[in-house]
């Protein structure tokens, strides 16, 4: 995946192995949605054991979903939605031939909204999972309010932390693509007729967002959080 | 190159139902509606990966090559989904010949 | 096919070195270790997985001596137990999988279908080292003590109970699994994108479509293992609970998961040995392939099928019942497709001109293995007698019979007969044909008495075993000290052929195909111009003369 | 030279005879598996033949005679590819019917089976009779009578397999599986550990023993008699105090198990399970996986307080509240 963002290192970035520039995006493009099928394989094996898990120990999941904090799930599914469509206009900045410094503008609002993303994560929902010792393995504590359902409480958070974290880790990956491309805007490689890298990059970043688009609801919505009134 | 162009109107009518569908999703969490619950999560998600799909990754205005690679996908995913969970939820089943009885006695001369 | 520009006239031979080809455009260890050229790669590839065949097959000896008397000849129960695993590791993950698609896919697929490269040089080198990153992992559990818990990895004897090194081997499989993934993509749409103007999908030569398949499944198939093993992996540094029964995991869930993939990836390994198949038959019978289309689709059947059908590994598990009818018919199904294969490849020698050159011993070897490896399957697919076959040396002789029957004999006939094109010299024949001879004999010496000690019930992963087992057992050890001997015969022509063999000419069969239309070795951008295809693959009508140049 | 010849066949005779073709057949649907083996092996010889005399007399009749020969084209034939697409799926079918027929019938115990328990762990098996005998690594059984074998695992998962019964179960750890089987030959059996479980692996085999009839009931009253399995899970119940919450009136904090076994449980999602095995160790090991509508989840689990006979001996003791019910309803 890098190579096919990088493949423009060359100054007319062109390959010798293609016969011409459209055969050559349309192979990267293709790659990268081949890419793309196996994470979708790589995410939803996870997902299948985690819809196994829940139906076998749903009181504990259940539990262990109304305890993430919905409100910071809902703001990064907007604010992820949001980098998802500056990165969508960057794409055509380039390909409307406008400036390089709309583009790169553009490029670094993804990188910021993305930060934002990354920042409410760590910096608010896991910090306080630790402080309220909900990470399997730093001091977990099973609470007694949760009665005999507390055992498989873990597991929950087990696939809450595995699952976001492999998410993240797909975002902070995002990162470092995001960065060469604005090192690339910025220098003026992008124009109508060359913007390959940008879109080949867009379609995994918008892979990432719409990974979170099911990590949301399952993790935070379905788990009968009606039952706790307004909270 | 001969990439269509989406307008930017069209990119923030997307982004402003993707919030839109958010809210929704957000609030239907906290009204009882049983097992549709879930469902009704889901659908949404599903709503809102479509527009993604179709509108930001451009599939809308792509070949069907890159629509075939992305059912599939898809496809082989339920695959190991759905036979994964026909053994899950159906290992407790006792086996009730009924039919099968009748081949096996034909099959063996039983009576 | 014909091309616009055949590089030289056949019979006009130019000693290997005079020429620039992609062996000698450049000399020295960074040349190699740096390079895209996806010949060299492939160079790269052989020489690892060679190396692996080796490792591996020590161990199978090992464990056959061992098994020569029944308390067991040589080791205690926990080293065979060892040599066992590190046997199925290293042959399944290590050559297996990527042996003909790394080595023969790698050097071919741009060749036949008119390119100068795959569309992603760089991830192809990429690929290399993150097979020799993870082959390393894997090792280092070899040295560090090994591994016990068979090549299944199961749950919860490898997460919980197995005091041996399976992290790092898992992690060594988990790290080889994207070097499959890298190539299966790069196969995906180099054949996709990149194909010469004129060779439509109908023209391709039925390796690549053989290609095609396998990259499929290494798309959808591999990612699967990967998150598999990462739990694997969790569950054994974490015991939060995935697998484990005690703190309320599921350990046959494992089993669901391992065999999405691990199912599909027999496949991985028989369907570019299908592909040689059609490339050897059609040459040495001088005819092209009867039924091309079936053959073809065949291949994607088998593809798409493969993943339907992983159940049938976990008959006895407690599976739910209903589940394993599905599984079932699903795996009858897969039979067909194969069998029409072979019929097809049966019914291209008729009315043919057939020689008797190495590589098609080779294949011929291939077909009647293949069969009976193939049949044999019936006999697990069916449920009735799968409860008693299970886990016996039934499973271990089928599953021998398609991997080394078919799988290996594939890519060894497939090295044979591009041999001239990788290296431009020709090796011994005799030697060749009496390698493939010795091969044939030693592996049903080998693997047939362990279908019968599997009818009888003598379960697989038995350390010592009672008496009654013997003889068949001695004669499995016979066999399989010929097998060896067999395997070495080739290493040894084909590395003095690099240096002493006759030089070998362009197209020394007289073969068809684009990759015999450019002299040998290639040079680095494989054609001087890229060919316009015009005709049908194998279009063998009106070829004479003698083989081998 | 003709003496060593004669010599060495005769060596090789003698081995063959060494070498036997069949495993032992010694159950009620051993006869079955061999029948449809037998055919499976028809099949596999008349394709593997058929494939290798087809290529033997091709290679032979149109082996090259000149370099410069040229063959004809054969072309293609649509005939020919149906039919060798059709005829192995019409095989193929016949073969799956046949096979999952047969693996139906041999899943089903009879009604009147005796159950035996057994519990795997590395490296032995641990086998319980309902009338409280305990045996290691041996089993005993009479002949002509329908055993049905309810089995898990302490550790890892293990195999029960007995090659002359033609039967084969995994023992899995956190859940039940069964087996029947109905010996048909007084003698003695292999029992093998099919699945890898370890260092021993090869050493946890046992024998079974099937007696006659009054055989077995001799050797059943020869051991040290104690108390059957069901009174020594009374006898747990009371120790753990279950007894406490599970009043047999149903006035209690749980509710009541006497007549529970094998009748359908509504639970508080709304679906119903049916009582067995499985249910009645879920919901000692780990009760919360199975909310009731009329009950608190307060049921501590008592995973790690009771090894895997113990459960055994306790659901025992329930079924047995359950079988005493529906002789009195019968009544």
């Amino acid at each position: 995946m890098a190579e096919m963002a990088a493949q423009g290192a060359h100054p007319e970035g062109f390959a010798h192995q293609f016969e011409d520039m459209e055969q050559q995006r349309e192979a990267g493009s293709l790659g990268m949605w081949v890419f793309l099928v196996t994470e979708i394989m790589f995410f939803g094996g996870l997902f299948a054991t985690y819809i196994i898990y829940r139906s076998l120990y749903l009181p504990s999941f259940e539990i262990g979903s109304r305890l993430l904090n919905v409100k910071f799930g809902a703001a990064n599914t907007a604010v992820l939605i949001g980098s998802s469509l500056t990165m969508a206009l960057a794409i055509h900045a380039a390909q409307a031939g406008k400036k390089k410094s709309e583009q790169v503008m553009y490029l670094v609002l993804t990188m910021i909204l993305g930060a934002a993303f990354l920042f409410l994560k760590f910096n608010f929902e896991w910090r306080a999972d630790y402080a309220e010792h909900l990470i399997p393995g730093f001091g977990f504590i099973i609470r007694s309010e949760w009665g005999a359902a507390g055992p498989h409480v873990p597991l929950f958070f087990c696939f809450y932390f595995f699952m976001t974290g492999l998410h993240a880790l797909h975002m902070i990956i995002g990162f470092g693509i995001l960065s060469v491309l604005t090192v690339m805007a910025w220098r003026g490689r992008f124009n109508s007729e060359y913007y390959a890298p940008l879109e080949i990059s867009g379609l995994y970043w918008h892979f990432v967002d719409i990974v979170w688009i099911f990590l949301f609801p399952l993790l935070y919505l379905i788990g009968g959080r009606y039952v706790m009134g307004g909270q | 190159m001969s990439a269509h162009i989406v307008p930017v109107k069209t990119y923030a009518a997307i982004f402003i139902a993707l919030l839109v569908l958010t809210a929704l999703t957000t609030a239907v969490a906290f009204v009882d509606l049983g097992p549709l619950n879930t469902v009704v999560a889901l659908t949404i998600a599903v709503i809102k990966m479509l527009l993604v799909i179709l509108f930001f990754m451009h599939v809308k205005y792509s070949s069907g090559l890159t629509r075939i690679v992305i059912v599939a996908g898809f496809f082989f995913l339920a695959i190991l989904v759905s036979l994964t969970l026909a053994d899950e939820f159906t290992r407790g089943w006792t086996p009730n010949p009924g039919a099968w009885s009748t081949i096996v006695r034909l099959l063996h001369g039983l009576p | 096919m014909s091309t616009t520009v055949i590089a030289e006239p056949p019979g006009h031979e130019v000693p290997a070195g005079s020429r620039v080809n992609y062996l000698n455009a450049n000399y020295g260890v960074k040349s190699w270790l740096f390079t895209t050229d996806h010949k060299r790669i492939a160079l790269l590839y052989l020489g690892s997985i060679t190396l692996m065949f080796f490792v591996g097959g020590f161990f199978a000896v090992m464990m056959r001596l061992h098994l020569i008397e029944p308390q067991g000849a040589l080791v205690a129960p926990e080293t065979y137990n060892k040599l066992f695993t590190m046997h199925g590791v290293i042959m399944v993950f290590f050559f297996l999988v990527p042996s003909i698609p790394a080595t023969l896919g790698n050097f071919l697929v741009p060749m036949m279908i008119g390119a100068r490269d795959l569309a992603f040089p760089r991830l192809n080198l990429l690929s290399w080292y993150i097979y020799i990153i993870g082959a390393a992992f894997t090792l280092y559990a070899v040295i560090s003590g090994g591994v016990d818990t068979g090549w299944t990895f199961y749950t919860p004897y490898s997460s919980t109970f197995s005091h041996t090194s399976v992290i790092p081997t898992a992690l060594g499989v988990f790290i080889t699994g994207f070097s499959s993934i890298l190539t299966g993509l790069n196969f995906v749409v180099t054949i996709h994108k990149m194909r010469a103007p004129g060779l439509t999908w109908f023209r391709l030569p039925l390796f690549i479509w053989a290609m095609y398949a396998t990259s499929i499944i290494f798309i959808l198939g591999t990612p699967v293992i990967a998150i598999t093993l990462f739990l694997l992996f969790l569950e054994r540094v974490m015991h939060i609970g995935i697998f484990d029964p005690a703190i309320g995991g599921d350990p046959i869930l494992f089993q669901h998961l391992f065999w999405f993939y691990s199912h599909p990836a027999v496949y991985i390994m028989i369907l570019p040995g299908m592909g040689v198949m059609s490339e050897l038959i059609t040459c040495f019978s001088r005819k092209r392939i009867f039924g091309y289309s079936f053959v073809a689709f065949s291949s994607l059947a088998i593809a798409i099928i493969s993943f339907l059908v992983w159940g049938h590994h976990m008959f006895v598990t407690g599976q739910s019942i209903y589940a394993g009818l599905i599984f079932s018919v699903l795996s009858f199904l897969v039979a067909i497709p194969s069998a029409v294969k072979v019929f097809n490849w049966t019914a291209t020698l008729y009315k043919g001109s057939i020689s008797y050159d190495a590589p098609m011993l080779y294949a011929l070897g291939f077909i009647g293995l293949f069969t009976m490896g193939g049949l044999t399957g019936l006999f697990l697919a069916s449920l009735a007698t799968d409860v008693h076959l299970n886990g016996t040396y039934f499973i271990v002789a089928h599953f021998h019979y398609i991997m080394v029957g078919g799988a290996v004999m594939a890519y060894l006939g497939g090295i044979h007969f591009w041999w001239p094109k990788i290296t431009g010299r020709l090796y011994p024949d005799g030697w060749a044909r009496f390698a493939a001879l010795v091969i044939f004999v030693g592996f049903n010496l080998t693997f047939f008495p362990q279908f019968m000690l599997g009818y009888l019930g003598m379960p697989r992963r038995y350390a010592v075993y009672p008496s009654e087992f013997q003889v068949l057992n001695v004669m499995s050890s016979a066999g399989a000290s010929i097998l060896g001997i067999g395997y070495l015969i080739p290493l040894i022509y084909l590395l003095w052929s690099i240096r002493y063999g006759p030089v070998a000419g362009p197209n020394p069969w007289r073969a068809k195909g684009l990759e015999w239309q450019t002299p040998s070795p290639p040079p680095t951008e494989n054609f001087e111009e890229i060919p316009i295809v015009t005709e049908d693959a194998y279009d063998y009508a009106g070829v004479t003369g003698a083989g081998r140049g | 030279m003709t003496g060593l010849i004669q010599s060495s066949l005769h060596t090789l005779a003698a081995a063959a005879m060494l070498i036997p073709l069949k495993p032992r057949a010694a159950s009620s649907i051993a006869q079955g598996v061999d029948n449809l083996y037998f055919a499976l092996t028809v099949i596999t010889l008349f394709f593997t033949i058929l494939i290798f005399s087809t290529i033997f007399f091709f290679m032979i009749k149109y082996r090259r005679r000149s370099p410069d020969e040229i063959p004809a084209d054969t072309g293609e034939h649509l005939g020919l590819e149906l039919t060798w697409t059709i005829v192995p799926t019409l095989i193929t079918v016949f073969i799956f019917i046949w096979g999952s027929s047969l693996y139906f019938e041999n899943s089903r115990p009879p009604e009147a089976a005796t159950e035996i328990f057994v519990v795997g762990k590395q490296w032995m098996w641990h086998i319980q009779h309902p009338e409280g005998v305990r045996e290691i690594n041996e089993l005993h059984v009479p002949v002509n009578t329908p055993i049905s074998i309810t089995m898990t695992s302490d550790d890892v998962i293990h195999d029960f397999y007995i090659p002359a019964f033609r039967v084969k179960k995994d023992a899995v750890p956190g859940r039940y599986t069964s087996l029947w089987f109905q010996a048909t030959k007084i003698g003695t059996y292999h029992i093998f550990c099919g699945q890898y479980c370890g260092a021993d692996h090869a050493e946890m085999i046992g024998w079974v023993y099937v007696m006659s009839g009054t055989d077995y009931a001799e050797w059943l009253s020869g051991g040290a008699r104690n108390e059957s399995m069901a009174q020594t899970g009374e006898r747990l119940f009371n120790q753990l105090g279950c007894v406490t919450c599970h009043v047999a009136d149903g006035t209690g904090r749980g509710p009541s198990l006497v007549g529970l076994y094998g009748k359908p449980e509504k639970l508080r999602d709304g679906s119903t399970r049916v009582v067995d095995e499985t249910l009645i160790r879920q919901a000692i090991v780990n009760s919360n996986s199975i909310p009731l509508p009329n009950y608190p989840p307060i049921m501590p689990s008592f995973q790690g307080q009771v090894n895997e006979e113990q459960v055994l001996q306790l659901i025992a003791y329930v079924k047995s509240l359950g079988a005493e019910e529906r002789k009195t309803n019968g009544k």
